[in-house]
């Protein structure tokens, strides 16, 4: 076993240097094309949401139907306080967060007293809440015409307007956020969360604060999208009410259950898979089908969605080969989670039935 | 007197549009409580219903057969997308059979685009076009059909769930799916069942407002939004918990817009629906769960 | 009644059952008995076709099992209780009794009626909780639930899997000697699979040892209980009980 | 001699109108074995639920190590060295059986979610220390060779033992058992017995009920009697066994 | 969807669009997308752009905001268009600007907002032009509409979206030039299936008239309910009524409702002198016959963005300042939205007179008389 982990850790090191060098090397790889660039972007920006709600709905066990309402406060304070209040964009970023954060902790007290799925619907109707916010505070978000002319980010006063410069930016907060994430789960506190997940009350006889723990994550999620929201609109520089109602967030539910919550880079694959799926449906829908518009894709998609779901319910990490994940798991391996187990005797032994 | 009609006047709104809510609730139920499945592709049964009817009686056919099969065929699409998507995957997590309702209900409402376009149409209402006069307030004939088969239904569904052998089968499905199996219930068929049967509920509910708002491809989410707040509301497995809640929410709504802002409406409700889950929080009309250590 | 013949049941990659040979005569009580992890459950599974065997054949009256099907198997009259109770918890205790009946209530709705009386009889302790719901019962309460439930199917061959888990002393020795005289009265056959060894093999015809999916032994259930190696192996060092 | 460690007393219970415990006053000192016993549906497990600050009492009071800790919450009574197992199993059927126990050393460690976010030197360690323990406490019970299994996946009787590893490891100073016994074959009753007995020296104490007498009598210093929620005697294992309500309600009449 | 009509390499143009094909602005989107390719075709059967070829690459954006950045990014760096018409809501059209503007490509967008071409934080729009009349100009040519019948007194009601909050915003800003007053100012969902509740305010104000401001069918809905109130007052709505669709969802309601509207909805009333009529009736016969249906005054927009392209291109080349220059200083082109006068100022180049007043009259569109 020792020496297993050593090989493994042998192998893990290359993989990080490939890693490395294609994270760094990829804006020369596609070079000159911002498309390519912008697109890696936009699913840096979704994975960084989709980590928040990976560790929420992997490791707290709730499904967020109200997430884009974090992703939209992060966007409009940080519009709000760097074009009409003139702070620096960092300092907006942070202030976005801790907003996010607080309105997590005052939303998630009561929120977490719920189950199932009424707590569900919490989330949904917090979002909707939030997006008529964000749809008649016209003084502060400009309401349904939208938030123009958001200043751009500046590192060390140069500011941050190019594809590949928000690519390594974004892309290290993606990095950075993942490996927060997974430093997490494999703590005391993501080992807790996963506790609650299989049985609250006996976790709770164990000494874990259920609530405590499950408003904790909430809170992160709600930070992670907060970021993400910041980021997004001093990339795009406008925004608008539409971008975080309750179909974006439905789109992050997807994205994470695709990439799965087995790895906390589900959201990260499930982002690029969900992105890289609707442009490759652009590119090839019309090719089978010369013409027809884009109500094809929607089928398609919707089809490959159900397709995918039902062959791996797990979502992509949770079918990753052993291999790779043991890459991925280093303090222990964990028996193959693919194995048909019967979910009703899987359900009885967890569950507070009988 | 004037303030009494326009209360009278917000109350005939509320009904009307709670009952349509009602209508899409009720299928939520039958699906949720046979197979513990949110089916988010709930509102699009109600959307091809509307539009299955609109082409059969602008093709001719006489209109309460109209409606006859257009709620058959969308029974018919209910048991295969019970067949093909939801089958396959019923060991997976809740979330997942979730999404793959949302994926399911791209697909229908992309299919709906390809084949009837963007326009919105019109539907002919049941009984006339006229109105019913009371206290100074006016409610279509078309509504006064919303409310009638909005309860209606219900009362067969209660009637199903609570004095009926099956009806309890049915329950145990969900609750126990192994048990269930062991007791001899198949599951696959009451699930094939629910799901038709709640799909055809969905298509009724489409025909009845097809009249009152028009039938267009894109439909089905808001109803299906709104039908699912209100089954939460009343608590997912219990039919006549949910018909309250769509109700409740139509008339919150309606009254909210009547004496305060219509801007804020959705927030309002929602605002206050929260509110019922916070201090109830296993919907309004909970029972004993049957929970314990 | 019942005959296996070289049954290979697997769970996932897990090959739990390797080749059992098995045989259940006409109001016979067989028990099995072996040790945690051994395949007890899965067997009776297979028998009630929770799973479906990967090899081997299963004759029920001389026809082969419907496998993996268990609603055909229910109806042509075999049950499981199945271990950790499987209580329908938000139903009330009449729900889920009458339920047992799921399959012939409407064959025969007039004895369905006969049996639940004769089956609250049995429980008299079931009576006056009839419309609480099954989830709220103790433990014990709910494992007498799960039999009777299983009694109002009116099996002619009823599988248990771990019957007496939970229940007082006093409430195991009735049980046991109920299904002693179900099985004298309707000719009802049962495999009983039991922890509880010594009282398993004190009402069994037959019994079966069954260790890592396979039989190891197998014999008159009273030659087991007399066998100095199932003593030592499955009624404790001291052989008291 | 030892300290009192637990103290019931006139503990209630009611749910709507069924009166599930009655009055129940009892004691625990330190490195005692105590049992509950009783007829189903007695209110043993109730008994455990209000002790363990699953359900709160209707009336009564429940003393732990001196202090009143009834009202207290599941999470803070582990910290305070009370952890329980489940008669209906709760393992996280999902996590490995290391996991799980490690789970259970939860109330020891300290790191939050920010040193653990950034793996600050302290939780390294903790970490490390959590696995150790976890390991340590496995092999006691004879699980090593499983750590790296799906709880879910073992069958019954395991499943008991890890959840007993796992309400053992942070060294609480009560642990209350809901049918420890149950789904295990007299062997590794007798084991486990064993495993108790053992942790016993160790300093532990233990609450517990039980329906297989053998092990009651074997290692119960006291034993409490339940019956519609009274209690109806208390005593030393002989004394009970041949107490006349006892045998009438529950022993039966040729017991052991 | 990804389309490309003709041209096999060498010597094309390539013309990139975006429109919101599907989604919730499909109603708008779908029968812009079907004008250009029809009209691509059109041109290219006739030889091109001076013999060039036309290639058309054209995205749905699904009326979603990111969806229309990608495009947009991709037309520019990946298929290097020449130009790029489309955009078919304000918000889609907005967010693409920057980059569009940073590239340096001639755009011309098909909503609405004037904030696409006078933005209010005066950022560039050098490239940017747009074929739509603004909100500003409707809401002028139905407030001159209010004036003229005295109906100074009425009742404000808008849908809740980007649509009808701008109108809304208009209103506000032109009303008082014109001695409109808001008795009262309501909104409603797009959703709405019921808006008795809203109306029964509306009716205790008691307005001279209503304005509804909303498209087919939530205004349809409300116009309904409306009559079903017995409220008298007339009722004055958006142009985004102008489809079939609402008069078939409105039934008898619809009947004596007044809109502005551009004049492709009734060309056929339009008297011979007006300058636009052959145009009109040319497109309309040419859609229809391609399509089946009658074409909308969104269709209208696309067919005016492509053909001024056309035209700039024709002139200036396929050199992207000179195809900007041209636009600029496009003059007198007669197109189905209306006549355009661009200026360096003016990058939509149209006025109220673009407009016309339409009643529906059993269950027709009649021209008002001017
Ligand atoms: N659904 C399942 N998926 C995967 N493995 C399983 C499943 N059910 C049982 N197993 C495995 O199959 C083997 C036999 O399990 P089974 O439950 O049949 O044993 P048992 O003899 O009934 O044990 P016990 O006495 O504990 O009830 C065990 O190793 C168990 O881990
Ligand atoms: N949440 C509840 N609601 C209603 N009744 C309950 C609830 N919990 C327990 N009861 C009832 O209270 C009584 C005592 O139950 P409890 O579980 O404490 O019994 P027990 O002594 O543990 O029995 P067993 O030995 O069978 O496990 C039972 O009759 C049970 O049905
Ligand atoms: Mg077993
Ligand atoms: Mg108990």
């Amino acid at each position: 076993m020792e020496h297993g982990q050593r090989m493994t850790d042998g192998r893990k090191r290359w993989l990080w240097l490939a890693g490395a060098v294609v994270w760094l090397g990829l804006p020369w790889l596609v070079f000159g094309n911002n498309y390519v660039l912008s697109t890696l972007v936009l699913i840096g920006l979704y994975a960084l949401v989709g980590t928040g709600m990976t560790l929420l709905m992997g490791y707290a066990g709730q499904i967020s139907l109200g997430q884009a309402a974090f992703y939209g406060m992060g966007a409009y304070t940080s519009a709000y306080l760097t074009a009409h209040a003139g702070w620096p964009a960092w300092l907006a970023l942070v202030a976005g967060a801790a907003l996010a954060a607080l309105v997590a902790l005052v939303v998630g007290i009561p929120v977490f007293r719920l189950r199932e799925h009424y707590l569900a619907l919490a989330t949904l109707g917090f979002g909707v809440i939030m997006f008529t916010f964000f749809k008649e505070w016209k003084g502060i978000t400009g309401g349904l015409n939208g938030f123009f002319g958001i200043p751009p980010i500046r590192i060390a006063g140069i500011p941050l307007q190019s594809d590949w410069q928000f690519y390594y930016l974004v892309s290290s907060f993606v990095l950075a956020g993942g490996w927060f994430a997974r430093n997490v789960v494999r703590s005391r506190v993501g080992r807790a969360l996963r506790a609650i997940h299989g049985s609250e009350v006996a976790a709770s006889s164990l000494g874990v604060n259920i609530t405590k723990y499950k408003l904790q994550i909430f809170i992160l999620s709600a930070v992670y999208a907060s970021v993400a929201g910041s980021l997004y609109a001093h990339y795009v520089t406008f925004i608008n009410p539409d971008l975080f109602g309750i179909i974006p967030s439905i789109y992050f539910l997807i994205m994470v259950i695709i990439g799965g919550t087995a790895s906390v880079w589900g959201g990260l694959v499930g982002a690029a898979v969900y992105v890289c799926l609707g442009e490759w449906l652009k590119a090839v829908v019309p090719l089978l089908l010369p013409n027809a518009g884009g109500e094809f894709e929607i089928v398609f998609f919707g089809l490959l969605l159900v397709i995918m779901l039902i062959y791996m319910p797990n979502g992509l990490t949770g079918v990753a080969p052993q291999g790779l994940r043991r890459c991925w798991k280093t303090s222990w391996r964990q028996s193959e989670r693919a194995t048909a187990v019967d979910s009703h005797k899987a359900r009885s032994i967890g569950g507070e039935q009988g | 007197m004037e303030a009494w009609s326009q209360f009278v006047q917000l109350l005939f709104s509320g009904l009307t549009v709670g009952s349509i809510y009602a209508l899409v609730a009720l299928g939520f139920v039958i699906t949720y409580s046979v197979t513990g499945i949110l089916n988010l592709a709930q509102g699009d049964f109600a959307m091809l219903g509307a539009l299955f009817c609109v082409t059969l009686v602008n093709d001719g056919v006489p209109f309460v057969l109209a409606i006859g099969l257009s709620i058959v065929a969308v029974m018919a699409i209910g048991a295969l997308f019970e067949r093909l998507a939801i089958q396959p995957a019923r060991r997976s997590p809740v979330a997942v059979l979730i999404i793959i309702t949302i994926g399911a209900s791209f697909v229908f409402r992309g299919i709906a685009l390809l084949v009837w376009g963007t326009n919105p149409y019109a539907l002919r209402p049941f009984t006339g076009h006229g109105a019913l006069e009371a206290f100074g307030a006016v409610i279509q004939w078309q509504s006064v059909w919303a409310i009638i088969l909005s309860l209606a239904s219900f009362a067969a569904l209660h009637l199903f769930f609570h004095r009926t052998y099956i009806g309890k089968a049915v329950a145990a499905c969900v609750i126990n799916p192994f048990a269930a199996r062991l007791m001899g219930i198949d599951i696959r068929k009451m699930s094939l069942g629910a799901i038709a049967a709640s799909a055809g509920l969905g298509a009724l509910a489409g025909i009845v407002i097809a009249p009152i708002s028009g039938a267009s491809y894109d439909m089905g989410m808001m109803i299906g939004l709104k039908a699912f707040i209100a089954a939460v509301v009343g608590g997912l497995t219990n039919a006549p918990a949910a018909i309250a809640g769509a109700f409740l929410v139509g008339l919150l709504e309606s009254f909210a817009e009547g004496y305060l802002s219509s801007g804020y409406k959705e927030a309002i409700s929602f605002g206050l629906l929260l509110l019922v889950l916070f201090f109830m929080p296993n919907g309004l009309f909970a029972k004993m769960t049957g929970k314990r250590v | 009644m019942l005959t296996l013949r070289n049954v290979h049941v697997h769970h996932g990659h897990l090959h739990v059952l390797k080749g059992i040979d098995l045989h259940v005569g006409q109001g016979e009580i067989v028990a099995i008995v072996g040790a945690n992890g051994a395949g007890k459950s899965t067997l009776l599974g297979t028998m009630a076709g929770v799973y479906a065997p990967t090899e081997g054949e299963i004759l029920f009256e001389q026809k082969p099992l419907p496998y993996g099907k268990a609603e055909k198997i229910v109806d042509q009259g075999i049950c499981l209780v199945p271990e950790r109770r499987q209580i329908f918890d938000s139903l009330s205790v009449r729900d889920n009794l009458l339920l047992g009946a799921y399959r012939r209530h409407r064959r025969d709705g007039q004895e369905v009626k006969r049996d639940y009386e004769r089956v609250l009889e049995l429980f008299p302790k079931l009576q006056t909780m009839l419309d609480r719901p099954g989830g709220l019962l103790s433990g014990g309460e709910q494992q007498m639930l799960a039999i009777a439930r299983g009694l109002m199917a009116r099996p002619k061959l009823l599988l248990l899997d771990e019957p007496s888990l939970g229940l007082a002393p006093l409430v195991v020795k009735e049980v046991m000697g109920m299904l002693t005289q179900l099985c004298d009265q309707f000719q009802t056959s049962m495999i009983l699979v039991e922890q509880n060894v010594r009282a398993a093999l004190q009402i069994a015809d037959e019994a079966y040892v069954l260790e890592r999916g396979q039989i190891v032994m197998h014999g008159k259930a009273a030659e087991l209980l007399a066998d100095e190696r199932v003593a030592e192996a499955y009624l404790g060092a001291a052989g008291r009980r | 001699m030892s300290a009192m460690l637990l103290e019931v007393e006139q503990l209630s219970k009611s749910f709507g109108g069924i009166q599930a415990v009655q009055n129940v006053s009892f004691y625990v000192k330190k490195e005692d074995i105590v049992a509950v016993i009783g007829p189903n549906g007695a209110g043993k497990t109730t008994l455990f639920n209000m002790i363990s600050g699953i359900v709160p009492p209707t009336s009564g009071f429940v003393r732990f190590q001196g202090a009143i800790v009834s009202g207290k919450q599941p999470h803070e009574l582990a910290m305070l060295g009370m952890t329980r197992t489940f008669q209906n199993l709760q393992l996280f059927a999902d996590m490995t059986v290391l996991e799980n126990v490690m789970v259970g050393f939860h109330s020891r460690l300290k790191s939050g979610i920010v040193s653990a976010g950034f793996r600050l030197p302290r939780t390294v360690k903790e970490e490390k220390q959590a696995q150790e323990q976890a390991f340590f406490c496995l092999e006691q019970v004879g699980l090593a060779h499983l750590a790296w299994e799906r709880a879910g996946t073992l069958p019954y009787g395991m499943q008991r033992l890890v959840e007993i590893a796992r309400a053992a490891v942070s060294r609480p100073s009560l642990i209350l058992l809901d049918e420890p016994m149950a789904g295990l074959n007299p062997q590794e009753s007798k084991q486990l017995v064993d495993v108790l007995l053992m942790m016993r020296e160790q300093g532990f104490s233990f609450l517990f009920v039980e329906h297989d007498m053998e092990t009651v009598m074997a290692i119960a210093d006291r034993i409490v009697v339940l019956d519609y929620g009274k209690k109806i005697a208390e005593g030393a294992p002989e004394e009970i066994a041949r107490h006349p309500d006892v045998i009438k309600a529950y022993l039966g009449e040729e017991a052991v | 969807g990804k389309t490309t009509t003709s041209g096999n390499g060498g010597d094309e143009i390539k013309i990139g669009a975006i429109f919101s094909a599907s989604g919730g602005a499909a109603p708008l989107g779908k029968p812009e997308m079907e004008t250009v390719k029809m009209l691509v075709k059109q041109w290219n059967e006739q030889g091109g752009i001076d013999g060039k070829k036309i290639k058309l690459i054209a995205y749905d954006d699904k009326s979603d905001q990111n969806e229309a950045v990608l495009s947009a990014k991709k037309l520019i760096e990946q298929d290097n268009v020449t130009a790029i018409i489309g955009g078919t809501i304000s918000g889609n059209s907005l967010a693409m600007i920057p980059q569009i503007e940073k590239a340096g490509i001639p755009y011309i967008s098909l909503a609405a907002s004037k904030q696409i071409v006078n933005p209010s934080d005066g950022s560039s729009r050098h490239w940017t032009f747009k074929t739509a009349q603004g909100d500003n100009i409707v809401i002028q040519k139905l407030l001159g509409f209010l004036k003229e019948k005295r109906w100074l007194n009425v009742a404000w009601l808008n849908v809740a979206n980007a649509y009808g909050t701008s109108g809304h915003e208009e209103f506000v800003h032109y009303a008082p030039e014109y001695g409109v007053k808001a008795v009262i100012e309501e909104e409603f969902e797009a959703t709405v299936d019921d808006a008795k509740a809203m109306l029964t305010k509306v009716k205790k104000a008691n307005p001279q008239a209503i304005i509804v401001w909303g498209t087919a069918q939530e205004s349809a809905v409300v116009t309904k309910n409306i009559r079903q109130l017995g409220i008298a007052a007339p009722i004055v709505e958006s142009h985004g009524i102008g489809t079939k669709s609402f008069i078939d969802l409105a039934g008898e309601a619809a009947n004596d409702v007044w809109f502005p509207a551009g004049r492709i909805l009734v060309a056929d009333q339009l008297p011979d002198s007006d300058p636009q009529k052959e145009t009109l009736l040319k497109y309309k016969q040419d859609f229809e016959k391609a399509y089946g249906y009658a074409p909308t005054t969104f269709g209208g927009h696309a067919w005016d963005a492509f053909h001024l392209l056309a035209n700039a291109i024709k002139e200036g080349g396929t050199e992207k300042e000179k195809i900007r220059s041209a636009l600029e200083n496009t003059r007198k082109f007669i197109g189905i939205s209306g006549v355009f006068h661009m200026s360096k100022d003016d990058h939509t180049g149209l006025d109220a007179d673009s407009l016309v007043m339409v009643q529906i009259q059993d269950g027709k569109f009649v021209l008002a008389e001017q």
